[in-house]
């Protein structure tokens, strides 16, 4: 196998403006408020900004200020959904081996029963997985009215009897936490009478924050307090890194463990693809924690970091680039020359591939324009995938995302905390005295902090062209207006809004679901995600749309 | 390799877990029937989560986009109330959105709060929010009563308490108002074609057909074609009866109608399979002076004839069905008289009327049938049920995808939701053209394995 | 364990045999084709075998009685020619089944020996063994000439030759003649129903619908409702124009009515599929000032809709298909449109015109397809192909089933005949609304075994 | 196990008129010809025969005279088939290793393409079974104008270098004998030119005959040339038998095969049923020859026993009381303590599920009544399992038969043959010396011989109750005429009836192809044949039939 690294291609949109024929950026920008109440009106033009970039006589970039996490204005049609399901759906599912017990009426229980693709992938038959079940309480009126404590510990103890699971995790719904019932309590009661039974709660009711995006962080929170740190015994394994934010929809994070693992890196945890109560269990023990998606994940990260040691870097393995990018920034961390070399031989071999594929579609993908609308990183990290097929993104916006997310972490000390983000819960972290561990690294850790190695995420924005449009939880109204005046060739967003989009004539990507496809990370996933592009943004569909006698 | 693992043989009798649901929750049958009204806005009043998940629901079972808004309660509005929610939605969504109605419906947030939204409506109409011409209407739905099939019957119900008007003592005597319950747009576009061919008007609601099954246009409308119109819903109160398919989900609104506008109700099954299609017929035929097409009879012979075809195949076979009540009394019964044995009925929909209404199509010929409602007659059990003894047949939605792969049964998918297939939306099961389809289906369920299982000497070439 | 345990991938040239053919003989055709004639009994002048075996296979296809007399031809009567005997069941046909209409086609031996059936019906009407008002019509349909579509066109055209008549050099502008082809009774009741939504007064010829899906009454009439009355196929000649769907089954009746009455023909590939369906529609607008109403339009948008959401799970898939040449254009193209490929198209048909149809559909986009007509393009050939390079999916008629296990790959089946199954009767392929049930049928086959085959952790709920 | 014999039920049906309300079975007569055309009344006047059997001073029976094995009037719309389909579809067919080529246009070929049901099971996976195949010449118009003969020995080689089959059988359709294509000839040659595959030809083009009966003749004929006394080698076994006159429709010899080696009795060939070319070839070694279906058989039981001495009796495997009485006859023909002693423990063994079974299903079909048209054979032979359910047969006929299948082989002397017979050939067969033997059987031979023991059936009158309708060939118009008038609860035929006769109400049995059921030979074939007719006389789809508004 040879060492010799290879150059990866450079195929990234010219910066060019956003506008479309006859209409300016600032035209389009003002059509998609024109109908808004006043009100409405001025909070959406605080999220709709054009990426018009200053470039600072030191190098540096200013950025517009955008809008974010904050509440979405009643009565308009957005993508966002709530905190239970950010916590009990993109959290909490993707690990297999806990009973998730809904404690509420039986609707949220279902709507988040297998709907989020979280594979998994259990060693042998003999080993636990509950993904595919759905646990509620299913509450009655009479719950209502009497409370709903004593049927939650009935639950638990019923879980328990029939499944003997490792964990127990209990997911407050919106009229647990108003009626009064102390889920915590009752999960440290059953944990005690249990005893072989870890037990613990999320006070995540839906009508808590703005967005999914409080969910994470309570149920970050809840991962910290209840699991991180259990395994008190340092697993086996060279260069020892978790995996933050990859949540293994559609296979994703297979593909991540198949490359960390040619590679000889140790993925000790993935948060929380493919994960089990074990990993979190073990995680404090990582050198390196590795975070993919910033949003969901960067308070454990953080936590971690301050009582374990470990520092975090930022990564994306969506795209073929950032992948190598990302794999390289790993072991340039570990400095190891012998993880070098293996990092290097594993780009070149998964490379002619890449190449391969970008080549066969570029002819039918140059050009063509995408707009992306979803989560709270993968309408960031994507935009690496068309890049590569020379698709540039016209615009783009998250569903749940901070401000950080768009502008980079270092307008975190700028952002205002108000009344929907304090009422979630920021743990006080202090160092564990036992376990902390001066982070194990190279000489040059200090040169790598200077040039903001560490705890970096320069946001969507600093990627993006010049005047493309950035819209913070954009609602259907705006979809729709934004595609009628620019006519983009595809669109990605989520379930909600596909068919909406493709009764347009415009084909849509679902980015939640990969519309059933993928895996799209690293390597392999890249190849996919070109040739399901290229299928969509050149389907014959388009062309039976008008009827011959239309 | 089983993909629910944990699932054993050993019933255990449970009072509080409810283990993979057979059934959900009111708001999202309440937003499903207000999608059934020409451009209508469905509007969720509680968290953003609700709408959002109803949404995702409705949109991954029909593959249509499925328009709704949300009062996006946040930790203020449940301490203080939602009433400044749903006055600003209102103000923004006949702004930007234009409908013609917005149907309010609760969950078990504003339930719980106690929020009134009749009382909130009226505000907002004194606020000037609600344009001249447009309506607001609304239903309690709260999650913790019932299941989707309530919510759907009270939406359903609203429309007649907003809509429905007596104009006169004198009703129509050739128009008759359809309830169709909860089926697909297909279903209510089946049901209509048989009015009309009885010579009736037909006034329909709530109707998803053109709604929930539009054309792919290259343009959007975020109200389809389809839909009962205002002027409809308010004409129902002069219509000579009620017919009301599935006493869940359309009893309410009838009863509703004939104490509102002394129209008279008919409560029937909805009309899926022989017989409870013969009754939709035969009640029609109160209306239309007792004529019936003789297209119509022959559409019902040709039923009987492919159902003689195939009779051979279907006999004796044992069937496990989990769903909606109304769904499932319809199915049994057309099941039954195909000679086929439903073994397991499971719904989640509490109701001991179901269990009574199952007993009457069981009849004394049909032995040894386990029937459960509520919390408990979940998927879970009828699964342990099947481990214990097997089926030959499943109908039910897509959730039993998993039974039927662990036990290698074949799986016919029918209810809410189907995730993972499309058709449904767009061939009907109703009506004797419907009951063709199911048989066909149920046919090619049997043939199928058959073929696939056959040792080499008995591999078929004909039936 | 093969079924077909002597099918190899070694594909050697053969000249005289034909192994597992994908046709059969011409007057089988010829007899569905006098199905199609209201009140007419289908005549087989020839052994009892033919006969015998016709009408075995039409009713293990269409699962209805397929009435037909034979001349029951001897040793005696190959000898000295069929006349006698011609004349004898002529006599007794309508003594016994009163038809309105013989039609009598002849088989490989009346056509050796050289019978001529004008000549002998002409002599039985001399005897009187024809009622007044009853006719006679013949076809010739040697079976050593083409197959069974051969057949099904010739009775049509026959059909044509003794009946269509041309009372004035006005036509009537709004009533246009439809030749179907060789497609099931749903089907030719599909092509109908668009007809006549098109405000068209259309004369459907041959016309089983009503015929070979004849509901189940306790009551047999041998002449069910169904079919082209002679004073229809009379008026045929004064129709503004004919259309003829398939050139193979219904190019010549097209042409011929052309010559005897100047109707102008447009022959069009079958309207299976879209695009084909879209130039159905568009031959119609010529007749009916252009207009296409609004609901033919939703229903090709919900055709397009569903293709849409569909799209992901069509595209790249290969296909192989055998059966009858007209039918293969149309479902070629179709595929095409569906970003499939096409990979093997077989028909035993002979006729190299099928071989440029085929590749006017193929176009440049799709490579690599290997396309056979003729007596060696049989079940045998298509299988070693598949059997050197496998396929995704096979379409086809029930014999396909043997190649469907062996190699595990799913088969829809299509064409004729379909043995195994029933449903293909009662819904139509033909139109927009068939294009769904066949784009439904595609993705439940792929679905299905992606379902049956996906290794635990990507199982699917959702599509 | 006890050897003590058990009592066989009787159930058999009370001899009850034939008649229905209101009309007697003379005037129902009358009125199913009275449409025809006179000659046409007055042939068929000969076919439809009442029952009326007078009882003669010795005891025997006069039975009325019936016309059979005649012409169809043309016109009639028949059961029947054609020779071709009587050589190569029913007695060739089920062997699995002959590669069966159709010698004229497609269709023939087509039409018999495994639409008999022959199962066939070959031992391993590398016997050959070429029953799923059609092999054709598919004639075209230049063979019909220049003959066949090239492309058919053309077709032979290619036949050969493809599959190397044990034997190839050519099989001749009706323009194949006009156009004098000598196909016998060309199987001798290119059976010289093969070595080592037997090539024989058929002639057995459609128009011979008057039905299908031709047609298992010349293939009796062909069988008996080509195949039967190849193997000169005696096979192994005791109690050595062939079984004539089964086909294995829906897995019947398997039933029978399994009953035979429990018994102890060594099955040496069936005709020809599951069977092969050894099985042919090695048949002139059994001891007894055991005949089902009479009428397509009894030629090579008769020409067997001619060359090469081994006598042959009438069974019946269907019904329960007749597989029983039917094992005891051959038991009693070889007169083996050991042999009788299996035979009775088999019986007593399958019994009680019969009974059982019976006992089911009786409350629900007794006094039920079945009419039968169909074959040579099962016409009679089902009544059988009618009786034991207590369906009583009212009308019945076959649609190939000789008058010796309804009236019995004492009439074999009074039939006339006619120009349809005479042209098929009787084969002249002489005593092998070498290998013909003496039957082996016990000292009661003579006595045995004295009671008819031997080459005796008796026909299907003798069974039928007084008065009951016997009608051969019956046409559709009799058919439909017979059930409006008697509404029978089962009517037995084949596919070509099957709709016709269900549109009346009426269910249908297919006697040919079993509606794809079966086995219903045998104790085992029994008990499922009750079931299904129970099924089929209680369906539900009665009461379905009319509408409400009806």
């Amino acid at each position: 196998m040879s060492s010799k690294p290879i150059h990866t291609p450079d195929l990234s949109t010219p910066s060019e403006p956003f506008a479309v024929e006859a209409l300016t950026a600032d035209q389009i920008k003002g059509e998609l408020t024109r109908q808004y109440p006043a009100k409405v009106k001025r909070k959406r033009d605080k999220q709709i900004v054009l990426n018009e970039k200053t470039k600072n006589q030191d190098g540096s970039l200013t950025l517009p200020v955008i809008n974010a996490n904050t509440r979405t204005s009643p009565g308009i049609i957005t993508q966002r959904g709530c905190t239970y399901a950010g916590c009990k759906g993109v959290i909490m599912g993707p690990t297999r081996d806990i009973i998730n017990i809904t404690h509420g009426p039986i609707g949220c229980g279902f709507y988040s029963w297998l709907t989020r693709r979280n594979q998994t992938k259990p060693p042998t038959e003999e080993h636990d997985n509950y993904i595919p079940y759905s646990f509620s309480t299913d509450m009655q009126d009479e719950n209502i009215i009497f409370g709903g404590e004593k049927k939650l510990k009935a639950a638990i103890q019923e879980a328990y009897d029939m499944f003997h699971p490792k964990a127990i995790a209990v997911f407050a719904t919106c009229p647990v936490g108003l009626i009064g019932d102390d889920v915590h309590q009752a999960c440290r009661e059953m944990k005690r009478e249990l005893v072989d039974c870890n037990v613990f709660a999320f006070s995540c009711e839906g009508y808590k924050g703005v967005s999914q995006s409080a969910g994470h962080h309570i149920a970050n929170n809840g991962v910290f307090q209840h699991m991180v740190g259990n395994q008190t015994k340092e697993p086996k394994g060279k260069f020892k890194i978790n995996l933050l934010g990859e949540y293994n929809i559609g296979g994703d994070a297979f593909v991540l463990e198949e490359m960390f693992e040619k590679c000889g890196i140790t993925l000790l945890s993935t948060f929380s693809g493919n994960s089990t109560v074990e990993q979190f269990e073990r995680s404090h023990w990582a050198e390196l924690n590795c975070v993919m998606c910033h949003r969901s994940i960067n308070y454990v990260a953080d936590m971690i970091e301050k009582k374990y040691g470990a520092p975090w870097i930022k990564v994306n393995f969506i795209g073929a680039k950032a992948t190598a990018k990302s794999l390289r920034k790993i072991a340039e961390f570990f400095n190891d020359a012998d993880l070098t070399e293996r990092v290097e031989n594993f780009i070149t071999a998964e490379y002619p591939a890449v190449l391969k594929a970008q080549a066969e579609v570029l002819p039918r993908t140059e050009g063509k324009r995408a707009m992306l609308f979803v989560g709270g990183s993968r309408a960031h990290s994507y935009q690496e995938l068309f890049k590569e097929i020379g698709m540039k993104t016209i615009a783009a916006g998250y569903e749940f995302a901070h401000r950080d997310d768009y502008e980079g972490r270092k307008v975190l000390p700028d952002i205002k905390v108000d009344a929907d983000s304090r009422n979630i819960e920021e743990l006080t972290v202090e160092r564990d005295e036992k376990l902390y561990r001066e982070p194990k690294t190279n000489a040059d850790l200090e040169s790598l902090q200077k040039r903001d190695f560490f705890e970096n995420y320069q946001g969507m924005m600093a990627d993006m062209g010049e005047k493309a449009m950035i819209i913070d939880d954009v609602s259907h109204h705006e979809a729709e207006k934004l595609i009628e005046m620019c006519q983009p060739d595809i669109f990605c967003a989520g379930i909600k809004e596909k068919y909406a989009v493709q009764k347009l004539g415009v084909p849509c990507k679902q980015l939640h679901s990969y519309d059933y496809g993928g895996p799209y990370a690293g390597f392999q996933g890249a190849v996919r995600f070109y040739q399901d592009i290229d299928r969509m943004v050149n389907s014959k569909v388009k062309d039976m749309i008008k009827a011959p006698w239309e | 390799m089983a993909l629910l693992r944990h699932t054993t043989d050993d019933v255990v009798e449970r009072q509080a877990l409810t283990v993979n649901p057979a059934k959900t929750c009111q708001p999202i049958g309440a937003m499903y029937a207000a999608l059934g009204i020409n451009r209508c806005l469905p509007h969720s009043h509680g968290s953003q989560g609700c709408c959002s998940y109803h949404r995702s629901t409705l949109s991954r079972h029909y593959k249509e986009p499925a328009m709704a808004a949300t009062s996006s309660f946040t930790e203020g509005s449940s301490v203080f109330g939602g009433q400044a929610n749903l006055l600003q939605a209102l103000n923004t969504i006949f702004s930007v959105y234009d409908p013609d109605v917005v149907a309010v419906h609760t969950t078990c947030l504003s339930e719980t709060i106690g929020d009134d939204i009749p009382q909130i409506a009226d505000a907002a109409v004194a606020k000037g929010f609600v344009p001249e011409g447009k309506c607001v209407i609304h239903c309690n739905t709260p999650s913790y009563v019932g299941s989707h099939t309530t919510g759907f019957a009270n939406m359903t119900k609203a429309m007649v308490d907003y809509f429905s008007t007596s104009t006169s003592e004198d009703k129509i005597a050739d128009q008759i108002n359809i309830i169709p319950g909860w089926v697909e747009p297909a279903d209510m576009g089946e049901i209509k074609r048989l009015v009309k061919m009885m010579s009736l008007k037909g006034i329909t609601f709530p109707d998803t057909s053109g709604v929930l099954d539009a054309p792919l246009t290259a343009e959007y409308n975020m109200y389809p074609k389809g839909g009962a119109t205002i002027e409809q819903l308010e004409a129902t109160g002069d219509s000579a009866g009620t017919i009301a398919l599935g006493p869940i989900c359309s009893g309410p609104a009838a009863e509703a109608l004939q104490n509102k506008c002394q129209v008279p109700q008919n409560t029937l099954p909805l009309p899926i399979g022989l017989r409870a299609t013969d009754m939709f017929i035969q009640t029609l035929r109160k209306y239309n002076g007792g004529n019936v097409p003789a297209e119509i009879t022959a559409e019902r012979g040709r039923l009987v004839d492919l159902v003689s075809d195939m009779s051979q195949y279907f006999y004796g076979k044992t069937v496990a069905l989990w769903g909606d009540p109304d769904q499932l009394v319809s199915l049994t019964q057309f099941l039954v008289d195909l000679d086929m044995r439903p073994k397991y009925i499971i719904t989640g929909t509490p109701g001991k009327a179901f269990l009574r209404r199952i007993g009457e199509v069981l009849g004394d010929g049909v032995k040894d049938v386990i029937v459960k409602q509520g919390a408990q007659a979940d998927m879970l059990y009828i699964h342990q049920l099947i481990k214990r003894e097997r089926v030959d047949l499943l109908i039910g939605n897509t959730y039993g995808k998993y039974i039927s792969r662990d036990e290698d049964i074949p799986l016919i998918r029918h209810g809410f939701p189907i995730l993972d297939r499309i058709g449904h939306q767009y061939f009907p099961t109703a009506g004797y053209r419907g009951a063709m389809r199911l048989c066909e289906k149920i046919l090619d369920a049997f043939l199928d394995r058959q073929d696939r299982d056959a040792p080499e000497e008995s591999f078929e070439l004909t039936m």
